[in-house]
């Protein structure tokens, strides 16, 4: 619980009731756009008003382009989506040019996600979006697998986690998000090692890994046979990883995984989130994250908490559960 | 004005043909979509369906034609007059106007039909010489909106798959003749991507040719890079999505085998 | 591959479509009540018939009774059910006294899961379950902690699965079925070892861990904080690991996880399982095992097959992709 | 008999106070039925719902009385006649028949109060002297039943906790005084589980208590080991199964702190 002193501004209660600040980054309220659902920004920009959002994070973006995964790269599940998209990005040269310009204007906050292969190509882009205005956060997704090392992802060992935090922090002042895989054995170790690697905010989680049969075909549903499952079927999954990480580690855990009403949100603040990422729900509701915005303050009150700060971890061990 | 959400009332249903509904409903917003684009319809489950529009009048009247496959479809298709349907639409980009001084040949296979009879019904008066259209199915109880081409004053070429109406065999005997005697012709082609990369393959070097792609989609409006297809020449990454930069394409911008 | 042709009994095909053999195990056909979800047996006689199932899996056994977690111990999720049971039991020496004899007269065959806090427990059940009649088979369920390790559960790290199916191997030669844990980075490593050690088949998987959140309380749901998650939210989760063990290993797998059809059913024989276990979809639907039997020859034929056993693996990469 | 799958036709819906419905049906199955037992009913979602009996008769009508309280119930609130619900019942253990020679007294909270007018109408005849009926509730709006009772021939005591109706309190005050006056009394019981713990901490020496429990549910049938509850004494595992060792309780049987 050393890192919930860090959450609270003073006298940030009863004034913005949704304001958070995670470490250095600070939102007008706790809902981002989470990473790969909303692309960069514009082409949501008809059905949503970015500047209503607490962030937008950016689809990942790699040193070089990367082509992702053949299609199909989408396939439904019972509550929830598998997606093989493959980190398809255009390069982080093409992203500073054709991208950043219109979200800098966008009047959101902008979190890059950040990808690679190797753990120089992650400092590289890092260091890249050094010279660029208008970021507020990097985001790094260590579910990549690590060419160098056989393929395994980084996530997925607490040792090559902390060697992609620590070369991405050596490169930047900005606020550091760490993007945590479920697809581990041990969820809390990886954490540890990232937040004791220099990480400022640990993001939970990604999409587990799955895969689908087309029974049409007799084979396996996406082009790239296996791929990430989303959605309100790993909610659960989600919940346990945040709840555990977050009394973990002494930094703030932006928590992830099948939210679609605020009082998902709430759930994920009880059990220790101090901000959410909503995906998946927006490609069916792209309004949702503003109404979820709308819907928050008087959930809280009903829930007897006068601002998202006082909510976070309210489920731990020790705690009142609430302001009832 | 660019896409939106909406809510539209069903204004009309029709059954028309077993297993094939149609669904009718204005909206102003619907008044510029071009034929081609699409409606992404919330039903059941994660995703929303992508539908094109069969029907574009000047007031915002519109409407889809589907086929049902699967549970969203299914759903759809028990949909009452009355009942409010949500939509982002219109989405993606449609058939670009046709030439009017070239000839001009509209392409469908099955639930590709649809599209190309909004846009004969958009631009079809506009044309110096009458549009030829040639429609194929399966069988000939899944041949689709024959009779609102003929309200058109089109008399559409069919073939199907069993021989039991039209031509027996698919749309590319009758496209092969036409391109032969119009080999400067535009092409609109809208159905199954075997077909579309077999007429593709067919296409005269003279000719214009533009195909509307069908691929699983997750946003629809360009932000998850789910639908893509393969782009022609050198382009990396090497995708063109179907929600944003298509659903139709000019064959060149493709690579179809 | 090297396990499928052990999978196709000789004369089978066109016979008996249904019958499956998975190594020494013999059933009439693939689906098995799973472990947990359906007692000793007598709790569902009034609703199923037990003959008719391939098997039943009873609830983990354990050498002394263990008391299981407090209430509440489940919890519903979109698509799927939390629980933290505990593998309460009344211990081998109160099962073979009470549970075996209804099951002996039942007529189906008998899978008996066994548990233990050590690599001793696990033998000791086995062996004190060697003096008994009417048991086809035992399934190892390696999701328990070893409480000499530092409670790291078993089946979440290569060695010591593989300890646990050496000594329980060292103690029976009946069919020896090892059911794996989605909780690990590398399920494939584990089912190596694991079949290396000895193990006839794998069961594949055991509930995913998770957590929700009882907003009206502002508490963790279940008494225990955390369980596991079942039904068709993980059967995306099931299907991947399935898929890549069955590969990996040369014994059969069978596939468990969300089923709820004969489609799902169809979809885990296609990606390699030799048979299947139902679990949570019995809560509601007692007769769904059954009516998924019935419906099985006619969704195989629909497919191009002729038999269960023609179906396993038919979407691997290499395969044709079934009988059409 | 035993318990079984059954389908039964909704014969009547009646909203019975804000929130609170109750749902009439008949099936032969149903005939031995007893006060306290319960039907395990697919709604929405992963798991049934369990709902005690309100009303049973000699030939097999039943009912449930419900509160809308969350996705399963609402599901069922919107029923109509004729619709058919899937019920696994009549599952557990219900109430003991009652000794005729004993003083009898129900006392229950809230949906509590369905399984003992279940239990008045089957065996209120056959007593010696007639039952005392303590029923209580949050508000007066929120007192069920209390009608049916009269028309069996019992004013019921009613207690709220707003003082809306009957006696400002709980069922604890008149049960305590009917205890001190029938030390001997027989006391059936149902309700939140605190109300229980409650009551049991009231219990006479030489009285009989029968308490019918609630905890969350998996399969509903013994199976699964979910809906357990403290077992008194030394009991390994320390648990009772609401389902099928319950959901009535002898109050020894119980530990209930
Ligand atoms: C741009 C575009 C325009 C279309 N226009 C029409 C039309 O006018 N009329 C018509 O009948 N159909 C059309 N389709 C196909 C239509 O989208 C699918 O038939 C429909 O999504 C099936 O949904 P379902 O839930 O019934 O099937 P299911 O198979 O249960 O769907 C499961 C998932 O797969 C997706 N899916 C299934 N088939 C297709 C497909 N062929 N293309 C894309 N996604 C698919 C669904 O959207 C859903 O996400 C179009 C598709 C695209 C991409
Ligand atoms: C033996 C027994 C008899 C009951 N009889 C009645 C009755 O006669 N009338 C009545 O109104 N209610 C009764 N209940 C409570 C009733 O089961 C719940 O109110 C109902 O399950 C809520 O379902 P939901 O989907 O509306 O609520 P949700 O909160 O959405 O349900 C989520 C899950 O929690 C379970 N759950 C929620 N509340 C309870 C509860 N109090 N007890 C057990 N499980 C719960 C649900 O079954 C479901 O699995 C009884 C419960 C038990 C155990
Ligand atoms: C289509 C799609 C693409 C994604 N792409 C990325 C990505 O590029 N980088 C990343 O860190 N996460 C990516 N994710 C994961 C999401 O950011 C999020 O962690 C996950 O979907 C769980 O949240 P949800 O259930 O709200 O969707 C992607 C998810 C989806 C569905
Ligand atoms: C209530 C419950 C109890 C379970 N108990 C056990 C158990 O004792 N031993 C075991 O190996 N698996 C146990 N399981 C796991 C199931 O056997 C099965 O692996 C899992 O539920 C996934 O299958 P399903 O989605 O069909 O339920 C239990 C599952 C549930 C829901
Ligand atoms: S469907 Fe998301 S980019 Fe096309
Ligand atoms: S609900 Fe399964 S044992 Fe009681």
């Amino acid at each position: 619980m050393a890192g919930q002193a860090d959450l609270t501004p003073a006298g940030s209660v009863g004034e913005e009731p949704l304001a958070v600040r995670l470490g250095g980054l600070c939102l007008p309220n706790p809902i981002i756009a989470a990473s790969g659902t909303f692309g960069f920004g514009p082409e949501y920009a008809p059905f949503v008003r970015l500047s209503r959002l607490g962030a937008v994070a950016v689809k990942g973006v790699s040193l070089d382009p990367w082509p992702g995964n053949p299609p199909p790269r989408v396939w439904e599940t019972p509550a929830g989506l598998l997606n093989s998209i493959g980190l398809q990005n255009p390069g982080v040269e093409v992203f500073c040019r054709d991208d950043l310009p219109f979200l800098r204007q966008a009047g959101t906050r902008v979190v890059v996600n950040i990808i690679g292969k190797t753990v120089e190509e992650y400092a590289r882009v890092a260091e890249r979006l050094e010279r660029e205005a208008g970021i507020d956060a990097l985001e790094v997704n260590i579910s990549c697998p690590n060419v160098k090392e056989g393929g395994i992802a980084f996530g997925q060992d607490p040792e090559h986690a902390a060697l992609v935090t620590r070369a991405v922090r050596a490169v930047t002042d900005r606020p550091l998000i760490v993007k945590l895989s479920p697809n581990v054995s041990d969820p809390v170790a990886i954490a540890q090692a990232v937040a004791e690697a220099g990480a400022d905010i640990l993001s939970a989680i990604n999409t587990v890994v799955g895969m689908a049969i087309d029974l049409e075909r007799l084979r396996p549903a996406l082009g790239a046979v296996t791929g990430g499952l989303s959605g309100p079927a790993i909610k659960p999954i989600a919940l346990r990883i945040v709840y555990e990480v977050s009394q973990a580690v002494g930094i703030p855990v932006i928590g992830i995984g099948g939210i679609e009403t605020a009082e998902d949100v709430l759930e994920f603040l009880v059990a220790g989130a101090s901000a959410v990422m909503v995906g998946t729900v927006t490609f069916r509701h792209p309004r949702r994250m503003e109404e979820i915005i709308e819907a928050l303050p008087a959930l809280l009150r009903r829930h007897g908490f006068r601002s998202v700060n006082e909510a976070v971890g309210a489920a731990w061990p020790g705690r009142s559960g609430g302001g009832r | 004005m660019g896409p939106k959400a909406l809510e539209v009332v069903i204004a009309r249903r029709e059954l028309v043909a077993p297993e094939h509904v149609e669904l009718y409903f204005s909206h102003p917003a619907l008044k510029e979509a071009v034929p081609g684009q699409f409606a992404h319809i919330a039903t059941v489950g994660t995703l929303r369906r992508p539908i094109s529009f069969s029907r574009i009048g000047e007031a915002g009247e519109a409407a889809v034609l589907f086929r049902v496959v699967g549970r969203g479809t299914a759903w759809l298709a028990e949909r009452r007059e009355g009942e409010v349907l949500d939509l982002l639409a219109p989405l993606g980009r449609g058939y670009p106007p046709p030439d009017p001084g070239r000839p001009w040949c509209l392409v469908g296979g099955g639930v590709g039909i649809p599209p190309l009879y909004a846009a004969l019904g958009k631009w079809g008066r506009g044309m110096q010489s009458m549009a030829t259209v040639i429609l194929g199915a399966r069988t000939a109880a899944a041949v689709l909106m024959a009779d609102d081409f003929r309200a058109l004053g089109v008399e559409p070429t069919i073939t199907t798959d069993d021989g039991s109406l039209g031509e027996r065999g698919t749309v590319l005997g009758p496209l092969r003749r036409w391109w032969q005697t119009h080999p400067e012709g535009q092409v609109y082609a809208c159905g199954p991507t075997p077909m579309l990369a077999a007429i593709a393959r067919l296409k005269s070097p003279g000719g214009r040719l533009y195909l509307g792609m069908e691929q699983r989609m997750g946003c629809g409006v360009g932000a998850c890079l789910a639908c893509v297809v393969p782009a022609a020449g050198a382009a990396m990454p090497p995708w063109r999505r179907v929600c944003s930069d298509g659903p139709v394409f000019a064959a060149e911008e493709l690579r179809l085998d």
